[in-house]
């Protein structure tokens, strides 16, 4: 048996992208078993919660190399707990495949680090050129106060100065914050030409629909955090038209990314979201390195899985110098309760950092 | 008034307000060293409040308390007790959790527990529960040294508040009540000891109710009523002094007869 | 009235009051009078239904109140005001007459809260003020209306004289002579013991938890060897 | 303009707020503890109304249940968690509090699900429009509205009534009050049960404002009502309410114009600690 | 081997933290929900100076110096207010901590720190140090106890009142208790910082505070080697528990309650009540 490790948040306040997370990397064993597993051997996933909490993580981390001797392991987890978990991995030469954690910093730790997401700069960059291209100009930003909106806030920021959009003002909101009325009602009195809002589908739900509640009607633009059924869900109606960035494009004609799909559908009975994807794509490719090592962990697996190229339901992918992939970001837009695609970004502007020089 | 520059307490001029309400109004005495001085009055008059004023409990809202020619004013309550003042208090709050021995020696460790450095370089307790023994034999209570004050009762508890208050050593020891809830057989035998110890140096100021006994050892009053002095002096004279019988000691007078309340409103019903 | 059948109390293991049968006759004056810690809080507090009964009956008015709880008891008829007064120290001086009253008809207590301020009119004076900031004396008048706001039968007062003043305890002990009259029953615990052999018409003398000498009052002042060794008369 | 809808929005969630620090200060002004497992209720109260609502279609329906579950609940709590450790230091009951809010939480996930739950159709959502352009939802209105109706009920209850004393005789002195004739339990089960009741109407109310219930939803809650009946100054009804209104109204100023300097709990509680410094004993201290 | 060395350092950590607060809430009665942000204090100090160069031990008493500093500016501010006010004031200063970390790009904002260079000790040795520093701790707590300081705290605890008329300084008492309890906290914060390599704001929030208070009174509060045990057994709680998944935190919520309910003076009280059954019996 070849078991890799999976950290990923079942409790906590994370819980829900967790649950989805751990189906899409279930799938990807249970797929790779069914076709044999890896050099005769059945693929084994050791999963532990990590809360979402740097200070669980580390325990978990450390459980995986040492207890489980995993030969790789995949993070299913936020940014905060992956990168607390990063150190450890590096440290035992495990190679570390990270779904959908975003921080800059989860690469640069070292080289058996993979991230198979863009980054959060990247992503907000993809954002302002999102406003680029729709022709608007003024901006409302409203940021999630946290890592993730942070990096989404700089990389947009960076973007807008390229493409002279003009920020009329910029909001931070907290995790925990569902109601919205102050905001809303400055953000109306800003008038803007688009508003690009960070969040979760948590927070995103009801900030969307008491935006549109008070009259706001002007194009909103979200990233992965919305990319979630339960967006449509809770936001209802006001979910309509809003624009999300995010690295799943669920009109793809991409094989892997209709099978994917399709699978989930039938495995799991609900559709898959860019956390399920994310998490899927993160275990498989370690499993095809691991195909290509015929089983083996450290150094050999860390090299296949920088050398290789994957097909994934996210688009194909292939690591640079510090581990990032380029890839394009997807911009799906909400059409009668479900993401369907509106278009494609892509370009220099979303390469992701290489290593940084010595 | 008479000056008298050596007095060891001057209270000059006090007033403490609560509120609305004028608990003690433009109050003045001074009390000499090696006296002992019975300050009584009707309930409500104030007694407790002025000695509240003279620790530090309560601000006066006017006026100045004197130690020694030093004025206390703004003075925070620790430091008036460190300066030699002591209150044994009319509600009895021992600490529940230590012994009664314990009780009187963190009073007698005063010492030691000037700074908080000073406290974390000593351990020992040997000298202050030596001085905490002596205390509650002096009251009466030695026997229940060990116990905890948890399960006493309230005449040992208003003994334990004394010996707590004599092991500060002080120069003025406040006592408010501390005959209340002692047989007159205690009473007497605790009075004859508080007379004793002022007899040692200690000045005293001494709250009662219990007449027999401040006539027996105090050697001068102040009598308050309604937040005024109404009279000061030699007990005896202070005594027959009528405004002091008729808000203090209730004499038979025909307007008191008058106000006497129907007494059968109550009760009647379920008789 | 109040019967105690070989009552014995205390505070978990420990029996604060053994063996004591006392009966008090109905409209009349009883005092239980000994040294600390003899038990007479306990005692009280025992028949108010807050200390548990280890052994023996409580009856009240031919019935068994052992099982009744505080609250059944003071509908009944006892009313208790107890040691250390234990006012509601957040509660205004009129909200505190108001509580004793609660067990009566709202409409009593106009009528009951002026019959106790004529007894003690120091409290008219304070009667917005929070009970936990009266003096001493103040306290202990209030305690007392308390209980006398429940209309009792049977009314229980520790320490009476604790912390009054002489006027005041002339007052208080004029006015329990008249209650008596109009046939309420009373339960007193005193330090004051010449007061209370002057007042009572029974006495209890208790030591240690143990009945040391009972029955009526004048005979226990001719009982020189009882007056020397327990009630610290002279 | 803007400064009359942050000051309206303030309202609003001043509102949510008073509604859940009120169940609070009724037990914490019974018992004396921090009672924060009161924020699972109201949870219990947003999950039950979303659930009820959505089977049945109707809103009524939905509170009722709510209130009723809930309040049942939170006497359940007391009989259960708190009177066998009334005896206890308070932060026994606080930690034991804390347990069985981890614990309903927890529950409220694994029954429900990690990602909550919606209303089918949401009710209540209209716009309404006030003198001067000001709109509200009529959730918002209705909000609003109810909060004032039950705070003044409250109100005169705790002040003006035999009722209201006899609950504030068991706080000081639980054991005379029982010599007084007050029955100890039935007071206190009334309190729980009125105070979580109302802990389950805020939740409903939250729900329809956001139409998203979570398992998490309370954690907010849980301490900002705490913090809440302490700037009122602690068992007063009247005190909880202003001091929720004005808290709802500093933070709705607060995070637009110092949200890039602090964030929403920050504000709250920094004024909640300037305000402590210069009066200690609450804003709105019967003392 | 490792994972036991990195789980015996995390327990060690934990009960150091525990004891500082033991020593503010258990000796001198004055209740905090906020001392995690002292626990943040020290390890933001570690980390940033380790990263600015300076050896990772020279960090650990400049973490304590700034921690104790700033516990007593709040010490003096539980001089106003008592009780449960006292509770949510401190409260209060947890979320402002967390609130002011995440505003400051210096201190790496919501992205927190991370990459802290390393002590140089092994991990071995790193264990060793954090069990040494924590037993010392707890030795210098039972020593203060002993002390004439745990006598007056004692007293400050049940009745400071009554503690001033027997002519005890009050106030300096109490900021002595924050001054002492909050640095030891810092020093906490800086083998926090060390062994996880990575902080950020929302590790030293609220749910923190609460989770070393739960630590301090499961233990029994007040005794040194009942806190300690409830530290080392919440601490590791979460690790033993993988294998329940995801009813994890329903079992530590239910439990923490259940302590409560059935044990009110924590594993102290339960210790003992078990000692001296068995001793009876035997
Ligand atoms: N903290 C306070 N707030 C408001 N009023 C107070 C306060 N303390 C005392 N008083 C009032 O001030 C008056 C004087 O009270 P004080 O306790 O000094 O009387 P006293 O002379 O000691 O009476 P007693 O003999 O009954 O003990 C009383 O009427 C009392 O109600
Ligand atoms: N809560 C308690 N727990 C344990 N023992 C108690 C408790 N209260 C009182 N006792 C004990 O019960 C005995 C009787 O006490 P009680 O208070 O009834 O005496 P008392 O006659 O009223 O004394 P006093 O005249 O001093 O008030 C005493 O030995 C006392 O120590
Ligand atoms: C669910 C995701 C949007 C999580 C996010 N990328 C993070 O790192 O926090
Ligand atoms: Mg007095
Ligand atoms: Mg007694």
């Amino acid at each position: 048996q070849i078991k890799i490790g999976f950290n990923v948040p079942l409790t906590g306040f994370a819980a829900a992208d967790g649950k989805s997370a751990l189906e899409g990397a279930k799938l990807a064993v249970a797929q790779a078993n069914a076709k044999g597993g890896v050099a005769g051997q059945k693929v084994e996933l050791v999963v532990y919660d990590d809360q979402a909490s740097p200070k669980e993580a580390v325990p978990v981390a450390t459980k995986l190399v040492e207890k489980d001797k995993v030969v790789g392991a995949v993070s299913g987890s936020y940014s905060g707990s992956t990168r607390a978990a990063a150190g450890i991995f590096q440290q035992g030469k495990v190679p570390y495949v990270v779904s959908y954690a975003i921080h800059p910093d989860i690469t640069l730790t070292g080289d058996y680090m993979f991230r198979v997401s863009a980054m959060g700069e990247v992503q907000g960059r993809a954002g302002s050129m999102l406003v680029q291209n729709l022709g608007k100009k003024k901006v409302a930003l409203i940021t999630l106060k946290n890592d993730f909106g942070q990096a989404l806030a700089a990389g947009f920021k960076e973007g807008a100065q390229k493409f002279g959009l003009q920020v009329v003002n910029e909001y931070e909101y907290g995790m925990q914050d569902r109601q919205f009325g102050a905001l809303v009602s400055k953000v109306k009195s800003d008038n803007p030409d688009v508003i690009y809002a960070s969040g979760y589908y948590f927070t995103a739900g009801p900030l969307v629909s008491q935006l549109r509640a008070a009259g706001v009607s002007v194009p909103i633009i979200g990233q992965e955090g919305y990319d979630s059924d339960k967006f449509i869900e809770i936001a209802g109606a006001a979910a309509e038209g809003v624009y999300v960035t995010t690295s799943l494009d669920r009109d793809s004609d991409s094989a892997a990314t209709k099978s994917f799909l399709a699978d989930f559908r039938k495995e799991v009975g609900s559709n898959a979201d860019m956390v399920a994807a994310s998490s899927f794509t993160a275990t498989n490719v370690l499993i095809e390195g691991l195909k290509k090592t015929n089983g083996k962990g450290g150094d050999a697996l860390k090299d296949a899985l920088a050398a290789g190229t994957f097909e994934t339901p996210i688009g194909k992918l292939a690591f640079n110098d510090l581990h990032e992939v380029k890839k394009d970001v997807q911009v799906q837009v909400i059409k009668d309760k479900a993401f369907r695609r509106h278009s494609v970004i892509s370009g220099p502007l979303l390469s992701p950092p290489s290593k940084p020089a010595k | 008034m008479k000056i008298q520059p050596q007095a060891l307490l001057r209270v000059a001029n006090v007033t403490v307000r609560f509120g609305g309400l004028t608990a003690i109004d433009d109050v003045s005495f001074d009390v000499q060293p090696g006296e002992l001085l019975g300050l009584i009055g009707p309930n409500g008059a104030g007694k407790t409040t002025m000695l509240r004023a003279i620790t530090g409990v309560v601000r006066a809202t006017e006026g100045d308390v004197m130690l020694e020619g030093d004025s206390l004013n703004g003075m925070p309550i620790h430091k008036r007790i460190q300066k030699g003042l002591s209150l044994s208090q009319q509600l009895v709050k021992p600490f529940r959790e230590i012994s009664l021995l314990d009780n009187v020696a963190l009073a007698a460790g005063m010492a030691r527990t000037r700074s908080p450095l000073k406290a974390l370089m000593h351990v020992s307790q040997d000298e202050e529960a030596a001085i905490g023994r002596e205390m509650l034999e002096r009251v009466g209570i030695a026997a229940h040294a060990d116990q905890k004050p948890g399960i006493q009762p309230l005449g040992i508890l208003k003994r334990l508040e004394m010996a707590r208050a004599l092991a500060l050593k002080p120069k003025l020891l406040l006592l408010d009540e501390p005959l209340a809830g002692l047989n007159s057989k205690e009473a007497n035998a605790l009075a004859t000891t508080i007379a004793e110890i002022n007899r040692q140096g200690v000045t005293i100021i001494l709250i009662e109710h219990n007449l027999g006994e401040v006539m027996r050892v105090c050697q001068r009053l102040v009598v308050l009523d309604n937040g005024r002095k109404i009279a000061q002096g030699e007990p005896r004279a202070v005594m027959n002094d009528p405004a002091v019988r008729s808000a203090y000691l209730g004499g038979d007078t025909i307007a008191e007869k008058a106000k006497q309340p129907n007494l059968a409103v109550v009760g009647g019903t379920h008789a | 009235m109040l019967e105690l059948h070989h009552l014995s109390c205390g505070y978990g293991a420990f029996e604060a009051v053994h063996d004591l049968s006392l009966t008090l006759r109905p409209g009349t004056i009883t005092g239980l009078i000994g040294t600390n810690g003899a038990g007479k809080s306990s005692t009280l507090m025992c028949v108010a239904g807050h200390v548990a009964l280890k052994a023996g009956a409580i009856m009240f008015d031919g019935q068994d109140i052992s099982t009744l709880t505080p609250e059944q008891r003071v509908r009944r008829g006892i009313a208790i005001s107890p040691e250390g007064r234990r006012l509601f120290k957040d509660l205004s001086v009129e909200d505190n007459l108001r509580v004793g009253g609660l067990i009566q008809p709202a409409s009593h207590f106009k009528q009951d809260r002026d019959y106790v301020l004529g007894l003690f009119p120091r409290l008219g004076e304070r009667l917005d003020s929070l009970a936990g900031n009266l003096s001493g004396g103040e306290q202990q008048m209030l305690a007392i209306g308390r209980a006398l706001m429940t209309r009792p039968k049977l009314i229980m007062i520790d320490e009476l004289s604790l912390g009054l003043m002489p006027k005041v305890i002339d007052l208080c002990y004029r006015a329990l002579q008249q209650l008596r009259q109009d046939g309420m029953t009373i339960l007193l615990v005193e330090q004051n013991t010449d007061r209370v052999l002057a007042f009572a018409d029974d006495v209890c003398v208790l030591e240690s938890g143990r009945t040391v000498w009972q029955g009526k009052a004048s005979d226990a002042l001719n009982d020189t060897s009882l007056t020397a060794a327990y009630l610290g008369l002279h | 303009m803007l400064f009359l809808e942050l000051t309206a929005q303030g309202l609003v969630q001043g509102s949510i707020y008073a509604l859940v620090a009120l169940g609070l200060t009724l037990v914490y002004g019974l018992l004396r503890i921090l009672h924060v497992a009161h924020a699972a209720l109201f949870t219990l109260g947003g999950y039950l109304g979303v659930m009820v609502t959505n089977a049945t279609g109707s809103l009524t329906l939905g509170f009722i249940a709510a209130m009723g579950a809930a309040g049942m609940a939170g006497v359940a709590m007391y009989r259960a968690c708190y009177e066998p450790i009334l005896k206890q230091p308070p932060f026994v009951a606080l930690i034991a509090s804390i347990g069985l809010y981890i614990a309903f939480e927890e529950l409220f996930r694994i029954i429900f699900g990690a990602a909550g739950l919606s209303y089918q159709a949401p009710p209540l959502q209209e716009q309404v429009a006030l003198f001067g352009g000001l709109q509200f939802k009529q959730a918002e209105l209705l909000v609003m509205l109810g909060t004032a109706v039950i705070i003044g009920v409250l109100g005169y209850l705790q002040n003006k009534t035999r009722v209201g004393v006899a609950c504030q005789a068991t706080v000081s002195d639980p054991q005379m009050a029982e010599s007084f004739g007050i029955k100890l339990r039935q007071v206190r089960d009334i309190n729980f049960f009125v105070g979580s009741a109302l802990a389950g109407f805020a939740g409903v109310w939250v729900a329809l404002l956001n139409n998203l219930v979570e398992p998490t939803m309370g954690s907010v809650p849980s301490y900002k009502g705490l913090a809440i009946i302490v700037l009122g100054g602690m068992g007063s009804v009247r005190g909880t309410l202003l001091a929720a209104l004005v808290l709802g109204i500093v933070e709705s100023f607060g995070t637009i114009y110092l949200g890039k300097l602090l964030d929403r709990n920050a504000i709250a509680f920094a004024f909640l600690i300037a305000v402590l410094m210069v009066r200690p004993q609450g804003l709105f201290a019967r003392r | 081997m490792e994972y036991e060395i990195s789980l015996l350092t995390t327990m060690a950590i934990s009960v150091l933290f525990a004891l500082s607060l033991n020593l503010i809430t258990g000796f001198c009665g004055q209740i905090s929900l906020g001392h995690a942000a002292f626990l943040g204090i020290g390890a933001y100090l570690s980390a940033l100076l380790s990263k600015a160069g300076l050896p990772f031990l020279a960090t650990l008493p400049l973490g304590m110096l700034l921690a104790g500093i700033i516990g007593a500016i709040v010490g003096l501010a539980s001089l106003r207010v008592r009780a449960d006010f006292l509770a949510i004031t401190t409260m209060g200063v947890g979320f402002l901590f967390v609130g002011i970390v995440r505003q400051q790009d210096w201190l790496g904002g919501e992205l927190g720190v991370s990459a802290i260079p390393d002590s140089g000790l092994s991990k071995v040795g790193f264990m060793v140090f954090s069990l040494l520093l924590c037993v010392a701790t707890a030795a210098l707590c039972i020593y203060i106890r002993k002390s004439w300081m745990g006598r007056v705290f004692n007293g400050v605890a049940e009745d400071e009142d009554t503690m001033r008329v027997l002519g005890i300084d009050v106030p300096r008492y109490k900021l002595a208790a924050f001054a002492i309890g909050t640095a030891l906290a810092g020093l906490a914060g800086g083998l926090y910082a060390q062994h996880l390599k990575f902080i950020g704001p929302d590790s030293f929030g609220f749910v923190e505070s609460v989770t070393v208070l739960s630590m301090v009174v499961v233990g029994g509060i007040g005794s040194v080697v009942g806190v300690s045990l409830g530290a080392a057994v919440l601490s590791a709680l979460p690790a033993w528990f993988q294998f329940i998944g995801d009813y994890k935190l329903l079992v530590y919520g239910g439990l923490l309650f259940l302590m409560m309910r059935f044990s009110p003076g924590g594993m102290a009280a339960l210790v003992t009540r078990l000692v001296k059954r068995n001793g009876g019996r035997a």
